[in-house]
C-alpha cells in the first residue's frame, strides 16, 4: 500500500501522518505542493497544519496548489482521500467534500483530547471500526466549526455521511456535533480531530486513531 | 492604477462568533445602544487599470470569499 | 536628501549628534570617537547605540555573569558543547545527539502590543536555536502577570497567550510546559520569557563566524520594514524633516509572520543538509547591526556589506534604518562562493527571498556601503564585543531584614475545622489552579514526539524514534522567595526545576536561565541580581551540571517598584528511553503507596 | 437604528502577512495584474439613534481596532 502525503509551505503534521501510515504497514511517499503527479499512490493524505500560514481562510490557498488538481482528478475516479484538520479544510475548499470549517465559537484554538462517536464504518477509512464505537484522539484547531446549510446538513444526515460525531461537549460549535464526513461514495473522508496522533499510547492518549489507517489497508487490498 | 475594495461578510444564517464576541463585550466596556455587529473582512487591492469589473467579480466569488458561507461586495474607489 | 557618510562625518567633526536620545552616555560617545578617530555617521551612531544597550552588551552584569564559567569545573563541562557566548548552549546527549536549548525574554514589547510582543519572543527564541544548527523541537513559556482580577490582565494575559499559541502553533512546535504566574508587581510589566530546545547531529554543530575571505554573506527571509526602529528615528529627523514627525511617531512594534518563518526552518534545515552554509546568525534584537558585527567579530576577516540591496519593504529608508530594523524573520548565512546558486536554489524551491549583501574581505574593518558610499567602517569587534562594562553600585535593601523578619510564626495557626476552607482558597488561589485556560491553546501533540506535557512536573519529547533516547525540560522560579532571599531563592528555583526533571524519570544535565530584574540603576535590585547569580552558580557546582546560557532583562519596574526578582532557571535532562518515562500523578491504581522522601 | 460600517486596516507601515499571502496568491491562480493587497476587518453595526460620532469614534478606537498597530475609518450608511 503506497499511501501519499501532501507537504504544502506551512503544513506540519505531514510526518505524523507519514509515521501513522506505516504503522499500518503501509509505504508513505511524500507528495510536494508543486507537483503535478501522485507517482502512483493508491490513496493520498492531506495532513494537519497551517498551509500558507492559513492566511486568507484555512485552505482557501492550499487548495490551488499543482497537486490539488491531481487529487481532485484521482478522487473523482474513486481514490481513497483523507483529510485531516487543515486537510479537512482543504478538501471543503476544493469543493471534495461540502460545507466550510469556521472560526470556533469560543474563538480560542483549542487543544485537548476528545471523544468522536464513529457512525459510519462503511468508507474507505472506517470499516474496522465497530458502528457506535467511541474513541479518544487529539483535537488541535482554530477553524473547526463545521458549517454548511440546512440543506446540505440534511442530505449529509439522510445518507449517514457524518462518520465521526463529538461526543462529551461540542468543542467548537459544529452544526449537528459533526467532526468527519465522507463523501457520497465514501472514498474522500475529511475530519477536524487528529487520528494520526493516536496511534500510540507513548504520545497519544490513545492508539484509537490506527483504525483508519488500517481501515485504508483493506480498502487498497480489495479494491 | 485603480483602487478597489472588497467587503467580504458572514451569511446572516452563519453564525458569527466573533461579530457577537464584540457586540457581547461593548456593554461591559460601558458603550451601549449597539443592537448588533457583525464581523468580517476588508481587502484593499492596488489594480492596474487593464483589470476589468469581470475579472475582479472572479476573484472575489473564487478566492477572498467562500461563497459557502460568505456574502462580498466589489466596489471600486475613486482617486 | 544626503546619506551621512564616512567622509562627511570627517569634514563635518562638530556636528551634533542626537546620541543621548539613543541612550548613549557622554563618556560612551566620546569612546565611540576615540575608537573611529572622527565622530560617528548616522549609521555607525544607530549600530553603537544598539549594540551598545544594555539588552545586547550586558554592560551591567557582564562581571557578574562571568561567575558562571568561573565556577563551572572540566567535568560540568565535559558534555557541553558549546556553552555561555554562543547563540544558545549545546551539550552532547550521547548516541550523536546534541541538544541546545535556551530561554529570552519579550517583557516590554509584550506588555505594549499582547500578542505581537510575546509571538515575536517565540519567534526571536526559536531563530536562536535555528542558528546553531539545529531542527527547533519544542517551545516552553514561563510567564508572569499582573492580579489576576486587575483590568490590565484582561488586556494583557489573553493577547500574550493568544501570541505564544498563534505563531508556536503555526511553526509546528510543541508546547511542552511553561508557568503561569500573578504577582502585583507584575502589573505594568508582565514577563513572557520563552524558551525553546532543538536536536541536531553533534557533527552539524553550526557556530556563528564569518571565516574565509571571498565567501558570500547571504540575507534570506521576510524583507526589512521600519519595524522596530523607533529609537533610531531621531536620526531621521535631520535628513527627512517633512516626514520626520510621522516617522518618530513609529511604534517599537515588531509584527510576526509565523508562516514565513516556518518556511525558513524548512528552508534553513535543508541548507545545513545540503552543507551549503560556513557559518549563520538570526536576526533577531538589533537586526543587522548586531548579525554583521557578531559575524565579522567572530570570523578571521573583515567583511564587506551593500547594504542597498537589502530588499526593503518601505519606501525610502535610511542606512540607519536599514541596519537597526527589527523585522522579523530573517537569517544570514556565509556561504562559499561555489555553493551560492545551490544556496540559492534552495531558497527558490522554498519561495525565501535571498539576496547576496557582501562578502567576508582580507584585513579586519566591518565596511558598510550605500549606492557606493561609505557610510560603515569600524573595526567589528568594539560595536559587538568590545562594549562598556559597568561595575554598579551594589547594596543590601534597607527593608530586607524587616522583610525576613516577618515570617509566618506571627501568623494564626488555623483550626482543625478550618483546614478544609483553608485547602480550597488555596486550590481556587490564581497561582494554584489549574492552567487548563492557558494550556488549551497550546498544541503540544505536532510532529509526534510528546512524551509528557502540560499538567506533567516537566516536557518530555523524544529525539530519536528508533533508539527511544529523550530529553525532559523544566523551567521554575518563586519570585517571593526569591524577594526574601535572592541566594536561596535562585538555587530554590534550580532544586524544583531539577527536581522536575529528575521525578519525570530523566538525568539533568544542563541548565539554562531567564534573570528578570528591576533596574540595574537600582542598588538594591544589583544586590537581588548579584545574590542570584551567585546562589545559582554555587548550586549548579553542588550538582554538578553546568550552566550553559540565559538572558538578561533588566528595567523590569512600573515607575520606582521593581517586579520581584525572576530569575527563571531551566533544566534540561536526558534519558535514554522515553518508553521508562515517569507520568506525573497518584492515585492512577488502588493501594499505591505514598512515600515521603527527604526532610 | 442606524448602520455603521468600521474599517480596520494594518498601518502603512505594518507587515501585513494575510495581505501579502493574498498577494502572492493571486498571480498563480491566473490573476494578474493586482500590484498590492491589504487586508483588514469589517465591521457592521446596528446602533440606536442616540449614539453619536464621539461614541463611535471611542469604540472604534479603544475597542475595534488596535491603535497601535492598526488605522480605523467610521462611516454611517444610509438606509
Ligand atoms: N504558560 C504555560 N505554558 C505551557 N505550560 C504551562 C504554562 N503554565 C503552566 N504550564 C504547565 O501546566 C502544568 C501545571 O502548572 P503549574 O500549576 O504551574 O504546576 P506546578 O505548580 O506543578 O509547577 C505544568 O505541566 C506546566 O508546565
Amino acid at each position: 500500500m503506497r499511501v501519499g502525503v501532501i507537504t504544502f509551505p506551512g503544513t506540519l503534521d505531514d510526518v505524523d501522518a507519514a509515521r501513522a501510515v506505516k504503522y499500518a504497514d503501509g509505504e508513505a511517499v511524500p507528495l510536494w505542493h508543486a507537483d503535478h503527479d501522485l507517482k502512483g499512490v493508491d490513496a493520498v493524505i492531506v495532513p494537519g497544519g497551517f498551509s500558507y500560514g492559513d492566511y486568507l481562510r484555512a485552505g482557501a490557498i492550499a487548495r490551488f496548489a499543482p497537486v490539488m488538481r491531481e487529487v481532485v482528478d484521482a478522487a473523482a475516479k474513486g481514490m481513497p482521500v483523507l483529510g485531516i484538520c487543515n486537510g479537512f479544510q482543504v478538501l471543503c475548499e476544493a469543493h471534495l467534500l461540502p460545507g466550510a470549517l469556521t472560526r470556533n465559537d469560543k474563538l480560542h484554538f483549542v487543544c485537548r483530547d476528545q471523544w468522536l462517536r464513529v457512525e459510519n464504518t462503511e468508507t474507505a477509512w472506517t470499516s474496522r471500526y465497530e458502528r457506535g464505537a467511541e474513541i479518544l484522539v487529539p483535537l488541535k484547531s482554530g477553524e473547526g466549526g463545521y458549517q454548511a446549510d440546512a440543506d446540505t446538513l440534511a442530505e449529509l444526515e439522510g445518507e449517514g455521511r457524518v462518520v465521526f460525531r463529538y461526543v462529551g461537549g461540542n468543542p467548537n460549535g459544529s452544526r449537528n456535533d459533526i467532526a468527519g464526513i465522507t463523501s457520497a461514495n465514501g472514498r474522500v473522508v475529511g475530519l477536524m480531530p487528529h487520528p494520526e496522533h493516536a496511534i500510540d499510547a507513548l504520545t497519544g492518549p490513545t492508539d484509537d486513531g490506527l483504525g483508519l489507517f488500517l481501515s485504508l489497508l483493506d480498502a487498497v487490498v480489495s479494491a | 492604477m485603480a483602487r478597489v475594495v472588497v467587503d467580504v461578510m458572514p451569511k446572516p444564517e452563519i453564525l458569527d462568533p466573533q461579530g457577537q464576541a464584540v457586540a457581547n463585550a461593548l456593554p461591559r466596556l460601558g458603550f451601549d445602544g449597539i443592537a448588533s455587529v457583525r464581523q468580517g473582512k476588508h481587502f484593499e487591492l492596488e489594480v492596474a487599470d487593464d483589470v476589468d469589473d469581470a475579472a475582479l467579480a472572479k476573484i472575489a466569488e473564487s478566492f477572498l470569499a467562500n461563497p459557502v458561507i460568505e456574502d462580498w461586495v466589489v466596489r471600486r474607489i475613486d482617486a | 536628501m544626503t546619506t551621512d557618510t564616512v567622509k562627511n562625518a570627517e569634514n563635518t567633526p562638530d556636528q551634533e549628534q542626537p546620541y543621548k536620545e539613543l541612550g548613549l552616555k557622554d563618556d560612551e560617545y566620546a569612546r565611540i570617537r576615540e575608537i573611529l578617530g572622527r565622530r560617528p555617521t548616522d549609521a555607525e551612531l544607530a549600530m553603537y547605540s544598539v549594540m551598545w544597550s544594555e539588552h545586547c552588551s550586558y554592560k551591567s552584569s557582564k562581571v557578574h555573569l562571568k561567575y558562571f564559567s568561573e565556577t563551572t569545573t572540566d567535568e560540568m563541562r565535559a558534555k557541553m558543547l558549546a556553552g555561555i557566548g554562543e547563540n544558545a548552549g549545546v551539550v552532547d546527549i550521547g548516541d550523536g545527539w546534541a541538544i541546545t536549548f535556551k530561554a529570552e525574554s519579550h517583557n516590554h514589547p509584550s506588555y505594549v502590543e499582547p500578542y505581537q510582543g510575546a509571538a515575536t519572543g517565540v519567534g526571536g527564541i526559536v531563530r536562536d536555536i535555528l542558528a546553531m544548527g539545529a531542527r527547533p523541537l519544542a517551545v516552553m513559556d514561563p510567564l508572569r502577570f499582573g492580579p489576576a482580577d486587575a483590568p490590565d490582565t484582561r488586556r494583557v494575559l489573553p493577547g500574550i497567550v493568544a501570541g505564544v499559541g498563534g505563531y508556536g502553533n503555526c511553526l509546528g512546535l510543541p508546547n511542552i510546559g511553561g508557568e503561569v504566574v500573578f504577582d502585583a508587581t507584575y502589573a505594568g510589566n508582565p514577563l513572557v520569557n520563552a524558551l525553546c530546545v532543538g536536536a541536531m547531529r553533534v557533527e552539524d554543530l553550526h557556530l556563528a563566524h564569518a571565516s574565509g575571505t571571498g565567501n558570500k554573506i547571504i540575507l534570506y527571509g521576510a524583507r526589512t520594514g521600519l519595524d522596530g526602529i523607533g529609537g533610531v528615528s531621531v536620526l531621521a529627523s535631520e535628513t527627512f524633516d517633512d516626514t520626520a514627525g510621522k516617522r518618530k511617531k513609529l511604534p517599537s512594534v515588531q509584527v510576526g509572520d509565523p508562516f514565513t518563518e516556518k518556511v525558513l526552518i524548512e528552508c534553513s534545515l535543508e541548507l545545513f543538509r545540503e552543507k551549503l552554509v560556513v557559518g549563520i546568525q538570526d536576526l533577531g534584537g538589533a537586526g543587522l547591526s548586531c548579525a554583521t558585527s557578531e559575524l565579522a567579530s567572530a570570523g578571521d576577516g573583515g567583511m564587506r556589506v551593500y547594504l542597498d540591496r537589502v530588499p526593503l519593504r518601505a519606501a525610502g529608508m535610511t542606512p540607519a534604518e536599514v541596519l537597526s530594523s527589527e523585522s522579523q524573520e530573517r537569517m544570514c548565512a556565509v556561504v562559499r562562493p561555489e555553493d551560492v546558486d545551490a544556496f540559492m536554489a534552495v531558497c527558490a524551491k522554498w519561495d525565501v527571498i535571498a539576496t547576496e549583501i557582501g562578502e567576508v574581505t582580507e584585513g579586519d574593518r566591518l565596511v558598510i556601503t550605500w549606492h557606493d558610499e561609505v557610510v560603515v567602517d569600524v573595526p567589528p569587534r568594539t560595536v559587538a564585543h568590545e562594549g562598556p562594562v559597568y561595575h554598579r553600585p551594589i547594596e543590601r535593601p534597607a527593608d530586607q531584614d524587616e522583610l525576613r523578619a516577618n515570617t509566618p510564626d506571627a501568623l494564626p495557626r488555623p483550626a482543625r475545622d478550618e483546614l478544609l476552607d483553608l485547602v480550597k482558597t488555596m486550590a481556587a488561589s490564581p497561582n494554584l489552579a489549574s492552567k487548563r485556560w492557558v494550556t488549551q491553546q497550546y498544541d503540544r501533540y505536532v510532529r509526534g514526539g510528546t512524551v509528557l506535557a502540560q499538567p506533567s512536573d516537566s516536557g518530555m519529547i523524544r529525539i530519536d524514534e528508533s533508539t527511544n533516547r529523550g530529553v525532559a525540560l523544566s523551567t521554575d522560579c518563586n519570585g517571593r522567595y526569591t524577594r526574601l532571599d535572592p541566594y536561596a531563592g535562585a538555587q530554590l528555583a534550580l532544586a524544583e526545576a531539577y527536581r522536575n526533571v529528575a521525578t519525570s524519570g530523566a538525568t539533568p544535565v544542563a541548565v539554562t536561565n531567564c534573570l528578570n530584574f528591576g533596574s540595574p540603576e537600582d542598588p538594591g535590585v544589583m544586590w537581588q541580581f548579584e545574590q542570584a547569580v551567585k546562589g545559582l552558580a554555587d548550586g549548579c557546582v553542588a550538582l554538578g551540571i553546568p550552566v550553559t546560557g540565559g538572558n538578561v532583562s533588566f528595567y523590569n519596574q512600573t515607575g520606582a517598584t521593581a517586579i520581584l526578582p525572576t530569575p527563571v532557571v531551566g533544566v534540561l535532562g536526558v534519558i535514554d528511553d522515553v518508553r521508562r518515562r515517569i507520568p506525573t500523578g497518584v492515585g492512577a491504581e488502588a493501594g499505591e503507596t505514598l512515600l515521603l522522601l527527604g526532610e
